[in-house]
């Protein structure tokens, strides 16, 4: 039910570390937007900032019109989820999630009734008398949704809410959060450090590293246009391959000696002689006849996935590994060459001393 | 489940466990028999007369104003002590939780009462309320009080369940400390953003987390209470004046190396491992209860 | 931060100095007194600044010249008496509880449950429950007035068996899986794994023994009559009662500051290990 | 050398005092070696005592206060008894020699002693002169009880700030007080008629005794201090000008006291009686314990003698302020001069032996006198503390004291 | 180098619980076999039985051609990597490796150089001197790796060794794992709960549960024939898709009324009017023209991985929810009806009763 707006937003610790050096954000009435990163980029730090947990060292933070930056947490109209959960162990869930209400000096029965429906909603009706101890994680997990729900505040924020569960609860759960959200079309923000769930989740995904904004967009934008070589190495599992290059002509020297062609790139020639990295999911290798192989790939390890295989291997003459992802049927034995060609239309280009992307 | 790793040997956990064995079935159980059957016995002094007199002690004991008296002194005492102790330890714990600089000098000044033995926090304690040159008893005097804890029986209580909670203070801020240092910031942070201040927070937050402690700490301190301030009674009141210091713990010696009755000492004794068996017993259900926590 | 409020953090800093003050005042009043003369104690208020005389005390009750201290031995040696008594009981103890830890928790044996909860009984029996019965004991075994009758009978604790029962719980079982898959028996799984990683908690009962030793009152009181044996601790109140009721509060606080500074000091100096071993024999 | 224990009670200068007698005999000789252990007040050396016998640890010779009389005369396997030992052991040993008044309190029913008078005390009151002098009083201490009060008004008007305070209660102003006025305490002549005695001190005379020491502590007349004699501490410092405390207080006020004092017999009620009765007297003995060999008592024996020796005595006497307990050593007193030197300091003896003890006045001997002290002192400390009415205090205390006697002849 | 083979291995705790019903099991030289399963179905205890630290309370037990049934876990030349490492916290690396050989009485030097190869292979030379609390979790699984080779013993034994690591550090030492039991070629025993880890591990994979084994083969054999729905719903993630449904004729009718026509399918005939369950894995819904469809999916929530896209939904007038897997090039929203064709080829048909597997 609200925009939020982070305007040249920085953070410096009191030990003096530089955690945030400029935020800008601008966040969609209803949007869900999710911050991902390697540990330590400053996510936790910006989602505080946010809830008011943390002092912002300069900038301005805005919650629909209002200016929140000296607003105490109470006073923001914000829902957060913890990634413990932070329930309150010694109350029962109902008196967990009727906590803020009663702060609120609500009356007790609309407390009571504001934590049914919510409970309703997340399905954990049954469990309004249990005390947190007696829930299993993904049960604490939906309490601590729903203290949040019940306020119905104006932005929610989560803070890595699934990493403490189970890879099967926390696909589950995953869904259930997209599922509410989508529901009450309150405006988010997501805070993760795994690329799938951020891809899943955002509507827009905002990748930080070291404290700056590598890009934002939407998932997809971002996985297939990656603006920088890092976060083309953070989004997709396994990652992309990288490998040094050089431009030549409407050429592609991969690692000395692997030629590819690029006739329709127009760009490329402006390149002519550039030493570039060279990046290419795993999906974008195809097995191909020997006549259409970019790559001849030996073959270490195969990783049969049901669905898919990945093989691992190297190319004949170097050292690091190569990935890619085969569709399910076929069967490979280790040591086999498979010769493999690149999706032209899915390949990037980065400059190998600025890490920024070159082709379209 | 620790049922797997076993070492398959026969002997040797016999020779591991003798050591303890031994002294606990000589030092503990058999006094502990021993005191059983002499409280069944009346003796004189030096052991020469011996009669078997089945429960007059305990009867003599229970149908004695004076036993009375002493539990209700025991209580009183041991409440006192616990309450106080843990009140100033509460508070300087909530304070010293969320202090960031100084943490380590403070908690480095308010840890050392601990190693002071009670009968040297006593006899201090006695100094400073002396009635004719105490600093404490002065000061009490410029309010317009006259301090005797020779003949007022409540001062003499205030004087020992002082110096007994002083020593407690240390071991009591410890624990407060440890277990609000223990408790999620993010619980105290979601409490804000719940929109509860800082006073609210630790009454409705904090306190209720630290009640496990609390309550363990008010065990523990009941038990010191009642059974290590011997040395606190002995060096100061010796149990006056009138009976009114006098604890359980201080009449068993009392009648036992003082009046040399041995059944009647004995028989406080067995009363006494009673309490202390029910003391531990209710000690141990609530850790296992904590343990699930 | 939350609600970093100027005021809230100055209260807090007032009522810590207060409490310190409040608690460090007895340990001011031993300070002062023991270097005042036992003139200053007769009338008026008692002194509240240092005097002139701390060395002549100290050096009077150490080497109890003039006597003092009314008995034979000089404060010196039965602050050596009280190491011993500390020493050995913080020591004894831990040797003989980690024993029986080890057995309880590593073993499957006829009879463990009866050991375990014999031995828990001791917890529940401090000395001052059974005073009479465990003096006749201790005396027809010819230990009045002796080393061992000071110590062995406070060695046996269930307290220090428990803490060391919960530590070794607390080792995953793999580790000595791991060790059994290595090839180390029993003894040798003690020395090599168990030992090492039972420092920091020997370290932290150590503290904590050593304390409850040195301070012992009524035990020695009791075994003790022949003063070769004293501890320090139990003179004092010795000396409050000597003397026609004109007490030398001087010499009795020099006693005092001698009987608690080497426990003081062992808190200051570990107090690490002092503050973990507290909170983990809760445990 | 035979080494000899030795345990006493006597601290501060008694104990110094205590131990230069030893000293003095074991300089005397190369034979025999005493060890003198101070084992605490005496209630602490004599259950030290007797638990080390328990434990087969005992000394040869315990030095026991008069309250544990009974406790070692029923204990006839733990001690030797001193007629015996010197008998056997001692040549010069007469009986005749030592006061009537003491043997008396001391022998067993065929008038044999039991054990060694080493340190008899009867209670005086001791004045501080500086301070009647500031207030104008005259240069004696009160007579009776009434004057007493108005001495104390007087002082307390010159700006002291207690009349009076007192060392062991009971033993002065219950047991004293009776045998002053010649009232029982218990009865079968106060326990030497057997173990069926009861206490009969909440009569006419101690309540109304305890009543006006109550009022007088709320008043401030009287400064109640402490069981033993903490009280010193009150005169030394010159907080009260007045204290009743046994003769054998002199040595530490004499030591303590940097003011001038005098010594006046115990005051009495003189609307009660006319002429007050003796004194009866305290203090402690020397008790023998067995279970050693004949050379310790050998030792034992002639460390006595060496006690009895007139020059010894007195000298002891003059010290300490206890009494001497030979007419040897009162003629080698007297001869030195130092009553005349020293006024006042006859005042235990005079006050002992000017009249016929009767049945009320020889001495008090209860079993479980011990614990029987120790109700008292609650009692009375419950009078002064305003909880308790000394009709009621006295009447707790006889009942409770009873229950006690009752004990320890089902017991012995 | 050796052989292992369970036979007829039974094991009943001491407090009574079966914990595993009867287990065969003839492992090759040099093969890796990998025991999967929910938790609580055995894996552990039996993997536990080989390693000597549980006895049997059935059977026998050989390590090549001996009996190992009453040998000490230090006589059975197997060595064990543990879920939490177990590594000596007090002993440096070196140590922590070497102290099974000192154990063993080798002379020091020569300890000291097997340690020093091993640490080469696992390339944490730079770590020996390091004490464990100072190595990061992968260098933790390393050491403990690191431990097990240098013994050389006949057969390792891993206990879930990578369920304490995050996920991009799993696949990473997965990968590990594998080559180096593919170098040193010693037979391995190999327990997880994570299917993905069994499927791209194992030479064969043991799948258990409830004590039992339901099933054992190599990893695509199961996962494309699984014998028992269990084995079927256990391995694929996202799950196979399973619905009730009944055969008529050469058809089938799921849900009541989606109808599938198997002409080819001459098997089933014989099952005419059987109530069976229909299952069919999320990769094997197309999404096909109107025509072709067998169902209409109803899109709740769209999850794009980057190469694929799976889409949740549930079939109009159905609750249950159902999972499409879709190569990554379309762009879905929420509420599309995509209809699917299933493929003929890789649909599972399993007993409604028995659960057990009824088409080849
Ligand atoms: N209170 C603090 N004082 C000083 N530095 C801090 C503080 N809190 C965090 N930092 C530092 O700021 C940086 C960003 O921390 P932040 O918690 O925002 O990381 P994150 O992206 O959430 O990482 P993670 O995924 O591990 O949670 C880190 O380098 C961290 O060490
Ligand atoms: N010592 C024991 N005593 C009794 N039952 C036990 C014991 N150890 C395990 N069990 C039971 O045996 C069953 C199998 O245990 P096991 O540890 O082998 O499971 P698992 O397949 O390894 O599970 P997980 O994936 O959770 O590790 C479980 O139900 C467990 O509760
Ligand atoms: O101080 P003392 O030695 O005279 O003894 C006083 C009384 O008799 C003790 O009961
Ligand atoms: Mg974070
Ligand atoms: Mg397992």
């Amino acid at each position: 039910m609200a925009t939020v707006s982070l305007r040249n937003i920085k953070k410096t610790y009191s030990n003096g570390f530089k955690a945030i050096h400029n935020l800008n954000l601008e966040i969609e009435d209803g949007e869900m937007i999710v911050l991902v990163g390697p540990s330590g980029c400053g996510k936790s730090t910006s989602l505080r900032m946010v809830a008011g947990l943390e002092a912002t060292s300069e900038g301005d933070l805005y919650i629909g019109d209002k200016r929140v930056n000296d607003l105490e947490p109470s006073e923001r109209d914000i829902a957060m989820v913890f990634q413990n959960y932070a329930l309150y162990p010694h109350m029962s869930v109902a008196r967990n999630m009727g906590y803020g209400l009663k702060n609120q000096g609500l009356p007790r029965d609309e407390i009571r009734r504001k934590v049914e429906k919510a409970a309703r909603v997340l399905e954990i009706e049954h469990l309004l008398d249990n005390k947190p101890k007696q829930l299993s994680g993904g049960q604490r997990q939906r309490v601590a949704m729903g203290r949040a729900i019940v306020r119905n505040p104006k932005v929610f924020l989560f803070d890595e809410p699934l990493s403490n569960l189970d890879a099967k609860l926390r696909v589950q759960m995953r869904i259930e959060i997209k599922r509410l959200q989508q529901e009450f079309a309150t405006t988010a923000i997501y805070v993760t450090h795994d690329q799938v769930e951020a891809m899943t989740l955002a509507d827009r995904l905002v990748v930080m590293n070291g404290g700056k904004v590598e890009q934002v967009g939407p998932p997809l934008d971002l996985y297939e246009k990656p603006e920088t070589q890092f976060v083309a190495g953070f989004l997709g599992s396994p990652g992309m391959n990288f490998m040094p290059a050089r431009i030549q002509g409407q050429a592609l020297l991969v690692q000395g000696d692997h030629r590819i062609d690029l006739p329709d790139m127009a760009e490329l020639a402006q390149w002519d002689g550039r030493d570039i990295t060279f990046g290419v999911r795993p999906e974008h290798l195809e097995a191909c006849s020997e006549a259409e192989a970019d790559f001849h790939l030996k073959v270490d390890i195969i990783e049969p996935l049901g669905a898919d295989t990945l093989l691992y291997g190297h190319l004949p003459g170097s050292d690091s590994l190569m990935i890619a992802e085969q569709p399910g049927k076929r069967r490979y034995t280790r040591g086999d060459v498979v010769p493999l060609r690149v999706d032209r239309e899915r390949l990037h280009l980065f400059d190998a001393e600025t890490e920024q992307r070159l082709n379209e | 489940m620790h049922d797997n790793v076993v070492f398959n040997n026969k002997v040797l956990p016999y020779f591991l466990l003798a050591p303890q064995l031994v002294i606990t079935l000589v030092f503990f159980i058999w006094p502990a028999g021993q005191a059983l059957y002499q409280s069944f016995l009346i003796e004189d002094a030096f052991g020469f007369s011996r009669e078997f007199v089945w429960l007059d002690n305990f009867i003599y004991l229970f149908s004695d104003d004076e036993y009375w008296n002493s539990i209700r002194v025991t209580f009183v005492f041991s409440g006192l002590v616990a309450f106080s102790g843990m009140a100033v330890a509460l508070l300087l714990a909530a304070m010293a939780d969320r202090v960031i600089k100084g943490a380590t000098t403070y908690k480095t000044l308010l840890i050392w009462p601990y190693a002071v033995a009670p009968v040297v926090a006593a006899v201090i304690w006695w100094l400073m309320f002396n009635p004719s040159i105490g600093i404490l008893a002065f000061l009490s005097w410029t309010l317009g009080h006259q301090w005797n804890h020779y003949v007022n029986a409540n001062e003499a209580m205030a004087v020992v369940v002082i110096a007994s909670a002083w020593k407690q203070i240390s071991y009591n801020f410890i624990f407060f400390l440890a277990g609000m240092q223990a408790i999620p910031r993010s619980l105290i942070e979601a409490a804000a953003i719940d929109g509860s201040g800082p006073f609210k927070r630790f009454w409705q937050i904090v306190f209720p987390l630290l009640s496990p402690i609390a309550f363990f700490l008010l065990v523990v301190n009941v038990v010191y209470a009642f059974f290590e301030t011997f040395g606190v009674i002995h060096a100061t009141t010796l149990g006056g004046p009138g009976n009114a210091t006098r604890t359980l713990v201080y009449k068993v010696y009392e009648d036992g190396f003082v009046g040399l009755d041995m059944g009647s000492s004995a028989a406080q004794s067995v009363i006494l491992m009673i309490l202390v068996i029910t003391l531990t017993i209710i000690q141990f259900k609530f850790i296992e209860r904590k343990v699930q926590y | 931060m939350i609600e970093n409020r100027p005021w809230l953090t100055a209260v807090r800093h007032l009522v810590l100095i207060l409490g310190i003050i409040v608690i460090g005042l007895p340990i001011w009043i031993a300070l002062v007194a023991s270097t005042n003369t036992s003139a200053s104690f007769v009338s008026g208020v008692m002194p509240m600044w240092f005097g002139e005389e701390g060395l002549n005390n100290f050096r009077r009750v150490l080497t109890n010249e003039g006597r003092v201290l009314g008995v034979g031995v000089s404060a010196s040696w039965m602050m050596w008496n009280s190491f011993i008594m500390a020493m050995v009981i913080a020591i004894g103890k831990i040797t003989i509880s980690i024993l029986s830890a080890f057995a309880i928790v590593y073993f499957r044996f006829p009879f463990r449950r009866t050991c375990f909860w014999m031995i828990f009984i001791t917890l529940m029996l401090p000395v001052e429950v059974r005073i009479l019965p465990t003096y006749e004991v201790v005396a027809s075994l010819g230990m009045l007035n002796s080393y061992a009758g000071l110590t062995i009978p406070l060695i046996a604790s269930a307290t220090a068996t428990f803490l060391f029962r919960q530590f070794f719980l607390s080792i995953p079982d793999s580790l000595a899986e791991a060790a059994r898959i290595d090839g180390a028996g029993p003894m040798k799984f003690f020395k090599d794994i168990l030992l090492p990683l039972s420092v920091n908690n020997i370290a932290a009962l150590f503290v904590i023994l050593f304390i409850y030793g040195w301070n012992q009152y009524l035990w020695p009181l009791l075994i003790t009559t022949d003063e070769n044996y004293y501890t320090i601790v139990m003179v004092i109140k010795r000396l409050m009662t000597a003397g026609e009721g004109n007490v030398p509060w001087n010499i009795i606080m020099t006693t005092t500051v001698l009987a608690m500074l080497p426990p003081v000091v062992v808190v200051l100096v570990m107090q690490k290990f002092f503050v973990r071993g507290l909170v983990e024999q809760e445990k | 050398q035979t080494q000899i224990q030795f345990w006493h009670a006597m601290g501060g200068t008694l104990g110094d005092l205590t131990e230069g007698v030893v000293d003095g005999f074991n300089a005397s000789q190369d034979d025999y070696h005493i060890n003198a252990s101070y084992r605490g007040n005496y209630n602490e050396t004599m259950t030290g005592a007797i638990a080390a016998f328990r434990a087969n640890e005992q000394p040869a010779i315990v030095q026991v206060y008069e309250v544990g009389t009974a406790t070692m005369m029923s204990a006839e396997g733990a001690v030797y008894p001193m007629y015996q030992l010197m008998d056997e052991f001692s040549s010069g040993f007469d009986q005749s020699d030592y006061l009537a008044s003491v043997t008396g309190y001391y022998a067993d029913p065929n008038d044999n002693m039991l054990s060694f008078p080493f340190n008899s005390s009867t209670p005086v009151l001791y004045y501080n002169r500086e301070a009647f002098e500031a207030a104008g009083l005259p240069d004696r201490g009160p007579r009776t009880w009434n004057e007493m009060e108005e001495f104390a008004e007087t002082l307390m008007d010159a700006g002291y700030d207690c009349g009076f305070t007192t060392a062991w209660q009971s033993w002065v102003h219950l047991e004293n007080l009776s045998a002053r006025h010649d009232v029982p305490f218990a009865t079968q002549a106060n326990g030497f008629g057997g173990l069926d005695t009861e206490l009969v001190f909440n009569d006419e005379l101690q309540i109304r005794h305890v009543e006006k020491m109550g009022e007088w502590q709320q008043s401030g007349i009287f400064s109640y201090s402490g069981r033993t004699n903490e009280g010193s501490s009150k005169f030394y410092s010159q907080e009260c000008a007045m204290y009743t405390e046994s003769s054998a207080g002199y040595a530490g006020i004499n030591a303590n006291a940097d003011f001038d004092f005098g010594v006046s017999e115990l005051p009495y009620w003189d609307d009660m009686i006319d002429t007050p009765q003796n004194t009866i007297i305290g203090g402690a003995t020397l008790w023998v314990l067995r279970g050693h060999d004949d050379a310790t008592y050998e030792a034992v024996a002639a460390f006595f003698d060496y006690l009895t020796e007139p020059e010894v005595q007195a000298q002891w006497h003059m010290d300490t302020g206890y009494l001497p307990v030979t007419h040897a050593s009162i003629a080698v007193t007297e001869d030195s001069g130092f009553y005349d030197e020293n006024p006042g300091t006859d005042t235990s003896v005079r006050q002992m032996t000017a009249v016929e003890p009767t049945d009320n006045s020889r001495g008090i001997r209860l079993g479980n006198f011990p614990q029987i002290r120790g109700i008292i002192d609650e009692s009375l400390e419950s009078v002064w503390n305003g909880n308790a009415t000394a009709e009621e205090a006295l009447d707790r205390a006889v009942r409770r004291g009873n229950e006690q006697l009752r004990r320890f002849e089902r017991a012995n």
